[in-house]
């Protein structure tokens, strides 16, 4: 099948690395376990990404990054997403790649060689409730040095040492601020959903030290969760390709009535179908990581978060459908991929809001 | 008095009755029971049922039945539903193996076993599918060959609904493999107590264990438990399938109602506007919204032909194809107008009140009991004449 | 199949009737010509149906008419709409039922007559351009006495005698009016239109005499929009499962790869689909009939107009698509029904509209 | 210079020359043209485009194409695909038949056919669908037996695209029926006007008619007009579906651009506010947006893969699969948002700017050239690998 990325030598090295620690790892064992246990996240495979260097991978060397490009960064995601993987990758990736945007001089980008050690693990807290995708009243409120009010539900939130929020400071003023979640000012009350290997918790500030951390962009934090959609949606390509094989390869070999179940048609089209949205979604993928794409982000970041949130959908409910009753047992694991379809289809807000974002650019551009 | 006034009147019994008993074992009161107490509630229930005539509605009233139509029985259906009662246990047990009882078991057999499950004292379970064995049943491998005046039986049935609190079963199983798959099939009863029976729960993607693993390790059964010929058990198994002329189910597919969603989309937004000023919202409504009445109507109909002594129609098999995959869409919608908190989620949570707990189950919707492709089959050959698919095991020895 | 109506003996008898005239004329010859010759309707099966006395069936019969009840028109609609009958049956009775509601005094009053002998052909002008089902401002003007502006795309404008008007008159007010469109002050523009066998005309208004045609209620002319839309429901239903029918027929008997088509799982699930909403639009179409409905008539008919509207543009394209190549050509015959299920979504309004009146009742109910 | 920068150039040079003769040729130029005059003007943009270098880019110069590189082909055929020109009736002609003449035809008959087809002066059809090989192409009937040095055939053609306007065509026909289907076909090449030919347009439901019925009345054909081996036509066909191995293609489906439904979107709405706003519209453009970006980004990475010496991928039926479906919906929606003036739509309409023409001709494009049913197969079992649907017909004697 296609593959997504046109790579040089050295990125196919780094994804035969992924392969070999996501397959040591990220097995279907241990993503029930993590259901069960409640620990938030893959601690072993995180450590074992950190070695490889993925949380400084698009960190100056002179932070002791490895700063081997945000593609690169993507194509992880992609692998990550195809196992399933429980582990903050995007997110970190995503606020290093926002703190070397910062002015030289901001004390903040010395995280940045705390997250290049591995020592970070970062997380973002940007959309809240309903269909926005930024809130325009953030429910946490800093007051040029301090945190206070609630971040619900952030992804990591329990087990993420900092987390870039989106908050409101002075009246009709909004910003971001990298917090310290290891602070004893921060509550962390874990939210139980419908992917607890996420380590999903809401962020409870009462008087956190903090100060802005905006880089000058006029939506930096729009622009951040732009950039985020983007790493998202390789994990939900990764995703999406998992479950098409993972249901050709079942439709192959499991019979009924005498032959393969992928003889029925019911069955090849509505992976024919699968196939379709997924090299649509591939599509506004890489014309979101190219030169173009990258010139008119909000576009192609929605474009590109739009059909990989429909691909994923879609693959997963038509692979526990392909598989029949063995689909939706707890053992048969396909049902991480359909949980894990629908968190990555929230996290970063409500599709309604992408959507919306799309449409005001196209119709403002054809205005 | 007409049939219809006679209806009415059933319906205005069966709602006082209702209204008075059924609060104290549904809604709040389950709240946070264990699935054993949970269990013993409902038993105390159908007890309570039996005891005042609602129980059973259609079987013969010697046997603790309430001897009544199909047109009460659904009437009462109707009734309850609107609480959330803990009936969910007898189900299968007095919608097929009891039923089936009935028609094929003797004399001896019925008196023992239809009032105790009709009191809700004695659960039955249904052991019907197999890992190689769901939508092609058929194909099921479950051996039984003859040991003196009975059976041994060896293998494994799957996603077996509450066969862990049951008392008995019935099975169908290979006795002549060398004979077509539908020709070797033969039908039993079982003590689900024998000796080499083992149950295994299965957990589901929701993590509701209300499925089984049932194995059978050298299991004896005499042959007077046997119902209907040797190598006629097809036919049963379909009868079983068939027994229940018909069953009134929830529009909504036992999801949250329409109108909870309505209510959301008049909460949440964008900040700007409410959602159900959106028209994807609208559109997403107003298709489910017409689904369900389209389906309530349907039922209003089929009852109605019942009342003539008429037969329901095949329209089960569309409510089901409907309401399944519309319960997915509308609880994504649903989840999708949350934004961030959509996520949340609790084991536990119930499927009628969160979207979330409903999306999640949805999957199982459109699985269990006849998949979406099944029920398509169903549709274009049963109802639209279309030929069936090829079926190249047909005719040939099942091994 | 599953009728949509319990019929009575007299009933029976009417649309057996009806099987025989729509049989004699609503030919696929005929269909083809009317498209050719723009003719704009089938005037020999309207003087077939004028025969049996379909124009007067909701009319008392104080003024010669049947009387025979809005159901029967109903189900006479589901015929025609069988055979894409090209007459304006339900426009006429609609237009017939809005008359009988009228004042005991009201001149129009007279009209019932004239319908009931046939003399009048009527047809309604209410919906414009754009998504809302009412105009705010009806392009048409009525100073009190007389009528001005044009109504564009008038289904049968060209060939009905009469046509229920909505205006506006003085300002912020609006109303019906029945004009008559043999008046020399009317002149009909033919609007050359997807089907061709119904007649469109812009009708130019330029001093029409006319006079208010109001029944009391505070909204008339939504209160007609919703009795037409459910005679049209029954059109499309009729259609519907017409193109049902034939599919299924055809795939029964055509072969391709040895073996029926009917066979293949894409046809047999395609068309299960055509079935589950062909029923689902029965339901509710029969509920809009029902004593409940009609208490509830937005709702109900809105609820009818879309599932039946949904219905048939599915049956119609599904057909097609199981015909293959002969489903698209000319004589083949199949694009009158697509043709027909795409106008009859339109002339009432847009589907859109429809969609808005259904939930702003149940918001408004929620609420 | 690089390949990269020769292809840079290329289209820039493309670009010049278009922008510099196309005009002449294609928008107003053509309105209100009858078949036979746009006919006229699409032959002597052919002749131009030849002695220009820019006809047939990827055959030999000695037969008068321009002996380039498919990457060279896709460009030209992208800068083209900007004007509305009158290309359509070469399509075929150049597309297959023609590029099978050069791989299967001796060199007298390459130096007498090629040259001309090329320029425009001479049209090629494809005669393989019949009224009951549609599909299933090798259930094909029309007969061809020996007489003599040659053949004789006889039955009938169905869907011949330009058959009316072609002086040539390639035949498929049946010269064994006592083998099994695909090994009894012959095929062939024919001079349109032999006698015992007789074509007669089909009128499609938009009231088109470029494609034909073509009646065979023992038409004689030369032995030496047989192309591959008596009994190897089934192989040869395929090699014509196949021999064109990139068609630049419009991700509209060309139908109108997705911009002229948005703007659409911002002209019209419910007298509140804009449908642009409504959120039903704005899902389906955005889905379109998605869709059609999707497949813009598939060309270029396939042009690419062109470009290295690659294969361009399987892709071409997901483009079609979906660029169909997305202009039937996206018509659709466009007539629902001029409400009642939706209905609007004259014979001759184009329908790169009408909706109404778009929408009414959409069916037709969900099945020429591949149905649905046929593209998702072929993705199913050539990309997906799974198993081929059962033929039942396999192996046996097609009489």
């Amino acid at each position: 099948m296609t593959a997504t990325f046109d790579l040089d030598a050295d990125q196919v090295m780094i994804r035969d690395q992924a392969h070999e620690v996501l397959a040591e790892y990220s097995t279907l064992s241990r993503l029930c376990a993590l259901l069960e246990n409640k620990e938030g996240f893959d601690t072993a495979l995180w450590n074992g990404t950190a070695e490889l260097g993925w949380p400084g991978a698009v960190v100056a060397e002179a932070f002791g990054g490895h700063d081997i490009g945000w593609t690169t960064v993507c194509m992880l995601a992609e692998e990550i997403g195809r196992v399933c993987g429980a582990i903050p990758h995007s997110s970190t990736a995503v606020v290093a790649d926002y703190l070397g945007t910062l002015a030289s001089g901001h004390p903040d980008r010395e995280y940045l060689a705390d997250i290049a050690a591995g020592k970070v693990i970062a997380t973002i807290g940007i959309c809240e409730k309903g269909t926005n995708l930024l809130p325009a009243q953030p429910s946490v409120r800093f007051d040029g040095t301090r945190l206070y009010g609630t971040k619900a539900a952030v992804a990591f939130g329990a087990v993420a040492s900092h987390a870039l929020i989106y908050v409101r400071s002075s009246p009709g003023s909004v910003g971001l601020v990298l917090a310290d979640l290891n602070d004893p000012s921060v509550m962390r009350q874990p939210h139980p959903a419908l992917d607890d290997s996420r380590g999903y918790a809401d962020l409870i500030f009462d008087g956190t030290p903090a100060r802005l951390c905006e880089n000058g962009r006029q939506n930096s934090a729009g622009w951040l969760l732009d950039r985020a959609a983007i790493a998202y949606a390789c994990e939900q390509l990764g995703g999406a390709q998992a479950c098409l094989d993972i249901a050709c390869d079942y439709a192959r070999t499991r019979t009924a009535f005498g032959q393969s179940i992928g003889r029925f048609q019911a069955i090849k089209h509505a992976l024919a179908d699968v196939y379709a949205a997924i090299e649509i979604a591939r599509g506004n993928v890489y014309h979101a990581l190219s030169p173009d794409g990258l010139a008119n982000l909000p576009v192609a970041a929605a474009t590109a978060r739009l059909a990989s949130t429909h691909a994923y959908e879609l693959a997963a409910k038509t692979a526990i459908q392909v598989h029949g009753g063995i689909g939706v047992t707890w053992e048969g694991g396909l049902h991480h991929h359909y949980r894990r379809s629908r968190v990555l289809a929230l996290e970063l807000g409500s599709p309604i809001g992408w959507r919306n974002q799309l449409i005001d650019h196209l119709a403002g551009a054809a205005a | 008095m007409s049939t219809t006034d006679r209806n009415v009147a059933y319906r205005q019994q069966a709602r006082e009755w209702l209204s008075e008993h059924a609060p104290s074992y549904s809604g709040s009161v389950r709240d946070g029971l264990s699935v054993e107490d949970d269990l013993a509630l409902g038993k105390r229930w159908q007890r309570l049922k039996a005891e005042s005539g609602f129980a059973a509605i259609t079987l013969p009233q010697e046997y603790g039945g309430a001897g009544g139509t199909e047109v009460e029985k659904a009437i009462f259906s109707e009734e309850e539903m609107r609480f959330d009662l803990p009936t969910a246990y007898f189900s299968i047990s007095l919608g097929m193996p009891i039923p089936i009882m009935a028609r094929y078991a003797n004399d001896e057999q019925r008196n023992r076993h239809i009032p105790p499950a009709i009191r809700g004292e004695e659960i039955w379970c249904q052991l019907f599918s197999e890992p190689a064995a769901g939508s092609d049943l058929a194909a099921l491998r479950l051996a039984a060959r003859r040991d003196g005046d009975g059976w041994r039986l060896n293998g494994q049935k799957l996603w077996t609904s509450w066969a862990q609190f049951s008392d008995f079963g019935v099975v169908v199983a290979r006795t002549d493999p060398s004979v077509p798959k539908h020709a070797g099939l033969t039908y039993f009863y079982v003590d689900m107590k024998s000796t080499g029976i083992s149950v295994r729960p299965v957990k589901l993607l929701s993590g509701n264990e209300d499925v089984n693993e049932v194995f059978f390790d050298e299991v004896y059964i005499s042959d007077n438990q046997r119902l209907g010929d040797v190598g006629g058990g097809f036919r049963v198994a379909i009868d079983t399938l068939m027994i229940e002329r018909y069953a009134v189910t929830d529009p909504a597919g036992y999801g949250p109602p329409l109108s909870a969603l309505i209510d959301l989309a008049r909460q949440v937004g964008d900040g700007d506007k409410a959602a159900i000023d959106d028209g994807q919202v609208r559109d997403e409504i107003a298709r489910a919204y017409c689904e369900q009445q389209g389906l309530r109507i349907i039922h209003d109909r089929a009852v109605a032909a019942l009342a003539r002594g008429g037969e329901p129609g095949p329209e089960g098999a569309v409510r089901k194809l409907l309401s399944a995959a519309s319960r997915q869409r509308i609880g994504a919608l649903a989840l999708d107008l949350a934004g961030v908190e959509g996520v949340s989620w609790s084991e536990g949570d119930a499927i009628r009140s969160h979207f979330s707990a409903s999306w999640l189950d949805s999957p199982t919707l459109r699985i269990a009991g006849g998949t979406d492709e099944i029920l398509r089959n169903t549709i274009a050959e049963h109802i639209l004449k279309l030929p069936q698919d090829y079926r190249p095991d047909k005719g040939k020895p099942f091994n």
